[in-house]
């Protein structure tokens, strides 16, 4: 029972980092980014590593996507202003 | 050139994952009962009255290696500081205020203090139940943030000076840094878990100098995050380049 | 092993692979719907792990995603608010079967255990992730208007 | 089942190496190398994983009431992925930078400045 508990969510994380290379455009690398930080850290728990996943939960739920979300912002920012200019 | 790099890229790869195959079919069974290191790692623990073996491997039987990881994420930090300031040929245009619905500010604004105690809940007990310096400094830095969510990046502003910050994590830095010393002023070597009693296990103070290495680590990724967020955020919100001056 | 960890691996295997297929697929409206989704389909799965192990300090991992997953949903909907500005991804009805799948866990699991401190933290726990779940919809569908450059 | 979670951390590695190799847009090839950094996180805890083991925690059980997981691994990977995420963040400013000064983030483009 553990077991496939286990192959379950390595299958989903498996699918979820593909997805994750597959989406071109950062922002919705981001989304899928976000996904897959919850994810392992639910696979973290599954492995019976619990410090992992609240280290995993803290970082990739809120503070990687935020972080790639305001670069992602800047650079939009950038070409917009750069449009206006000339 | 792309078809090159592409064919370079499969043959690599092809090559990469046909050793990783065999390393795998070679490592120990997943889920195997033979773990010499854990078993000793948690009797080391519980000989020092640490409840959480992962936090007692971090702080006391590894803490040199920890210090390692700190160096690394302060050097980043400062790299990241480094490579965000505001340049010359830029400066700061004040960002309108954002029209956030009163529902999401409202939550944002209530959820902020419940995430911040949370944040120092798991720090605090990161010698005995899951959690540590490492995962509560960035849940309680990354609370702060809610501010610029929930209203705007103004209102952040005013509660984080950012200096106190730098500081502060200079400040965590140095006290890993004299805590390990104690040690050899103590008699013993760098680091070494032997300046205070033990306590009783399971109780907050337990662990000798485990509460205290995390509570330093703790303060020095919270201020950390908060720091960087902060270059990020002023380089995505308010730090405009001049125009008309093009690119070098 | 038990009937809880059954409980998780059916909750994270639909609603995992429920919440992949939105976050990879059709317009940046239904991918940040699913992105919400994904908070209270894992949330209450690893309440159930939790039980199931028979460690209450596991408990802690969902007190943090239900606190933290809706913050990650707001840092989308705040940030691509240009990209969502037409749309208007409300997604109502799903995010009121997610939260009542949310509090029917919260609710099975306060009727488990006894009654006492732990019961207190699940029932913070189901609130968090409850009204965290309904903001961060509230937020997707014009939660900010008029963001420029802020 | 026996060797499962290896190999799916090796395709894990495979999957983000091709992204950051075909990558034309750096913050995608740094999201990528989140990817890579995440299947070292799933090989080391697949190794410290005992069967019907638990965490090495114990605040809510007895010592020695039931089998333990390895907390070596855990440790390890513990510190990874906060020290990870920061230089994430290095990294991304490090794209920043080179934003601001070539106006673009395709790698291709950049190559083509240069010479």
């Amino acid at each position: 029972m553990s077991d496939a508990l286990i192959v379950v969510v390595l299958l989903l994380v498996a699918g979820s980092a593909t997805a994750a290379v597959a989406q071109r455009d950062p922002a919705r690398q981001a989304l899928v980014l976000s996904f897959l930080g919850v994810l392992l850290a639910a696979l973290f728990t599954v492995l019976q590593a619990p410090d992992v996943g609240l280290s995993q939960l803290a970082v990739g739920s809120a503070l990687t996507p935020l972080l790639i979300m305001l670069s992602v912002r800047k650079i939009r920012r950038r070409g917009r202003s750069e449009e206006e200019d000339g | 050139m792309n078809r090159l790099r592409l064919w370079l890229l499969a043959v690599g790869g092809a090559g990469l994952a046909a050793l990783l195959v065999a390393a795998c079919l070679d490592l120990p069974g997943f889920g195997g009962s033979r773990h010499p290191y854990g078993d000793r790692a948690v009797r080391a623990a519980l000989s020092r009255h640490t409840a959480n073996t992962i936090a007692s491997v971090n702080f006391d039987q590894r803490a040199y290696d920890t210090l390692g990881e700190m160096s690394i994420l302060f050097a980043a930090v400062l790299g990241c500081v480094v490579l965000l300031r505001e340049a010359r040929d830029e400066h700061r245009a004040r960002p309108e205020p954002a029209d956030v619905a009163r529902p999401v500010r409202r939550y944002a604004l209530l959820v902020l203090p419940v995430a911040l105690v949370t944040g120092l809940y798991v720090i605090a007990h990161g010698q005995l139940s899951p959690g540590g310096g490492f995962q509560g400094g960035v849940v309680a830095a990354t609370a702060l943030h809610l501010l610029y969510l929930g209203a705007d990046y103004h209102a952040l502003e005013r509660v984080r000076p950012l200096g106190v910050y730098e500081t502060t994590d200079a400040l965590a830095v140095s006290s890993y840094l004299v805590l390990g010393a104690a040690g050899i002023l103590a008699g013993t070597a760098f680091l070494a878990n032997t300046l205070l009693p033990y306590g009783t296990f399971n109780t907050l103070s337990s662990g000798g100098t485990v509460p205290l290495l995390n509570a330093a680590i703790g303060m020095e990724v919270a201020s950390a995050v908060v720091v960087l967020l902060a270059h990020f955020l002023d380089q995505a919100v308010e730090i405009e380049e001049e125009h008309g001056r093009g690119t070098p | 092993m038990n009937g809880w960890i059954l409980a998780a691996t059916v909750e994270l295997g639909g609603g995992g692979a429920a919440a992949l297929w939105g976050v990879t697929t059709g317009p940046p409206a239904r991918r940040v719907v699913a992105q919400n989704l994904t908070t209270s389909a894992v949330c209450p799965a690893l309440l159930l792990l939790a039980q199931g192990y028979g460690r209450p300090s596991y408990v802690d991992l969902a007190l943090l995603l239900a606190l933290l997953g809706p913050v990650g949903t707001l840092v989308f909907a705040r940030l691509l608010s240009d990209d969502l500005a037409g749309e208007r991804p409300g997604a109502w009805p799903l995010t009121w079967t997610a939260a009542g799948l949310g509090a029917a866990v919260v609710l099975a699991l306060c009727v488990a255990g006894a009654p006492g401190r732990a019961t207190v933290k699940l029932l913070v726990i189901g609130a968090l992730l409850i009204s965290g779940n309904v903001i961060a919809s509230r937020a997707l569908a014009g939660g900010y208007r008029g963001v420029r450059g802020g | 089942m026996h060797v499962l979670p290896y190999p799916v951390a090796a395709y894990i590695f495979l999957t983000g190496c091709y992204g950051l190799a075909t990558s034309r847009n750096l913050i995608h090839a740094v999201g990528c190398l989140a990817v890579c950094q995440s299947a070292t996180y799933v090989l080391l805890l697949a190794v410290g994983y005992r069967d019907g083991g638990t965490a090495p925690v114990f605040s809510d059980m007895k010592p020695g009431s039931r089998p333990l997981v390895d907390p070596v691994v855990q440790a390890l990977t513990l510190t990874d992925v906060v020290v990870g995420a920061t230089v994430t963040a290095l990294l991304l400013a490090l794209v920043l930078q080179i934003a601001k000064r070539h106006g673009t983030v395709d790698p291709d483009e950049l190559r083509e400045l240069r010479g």
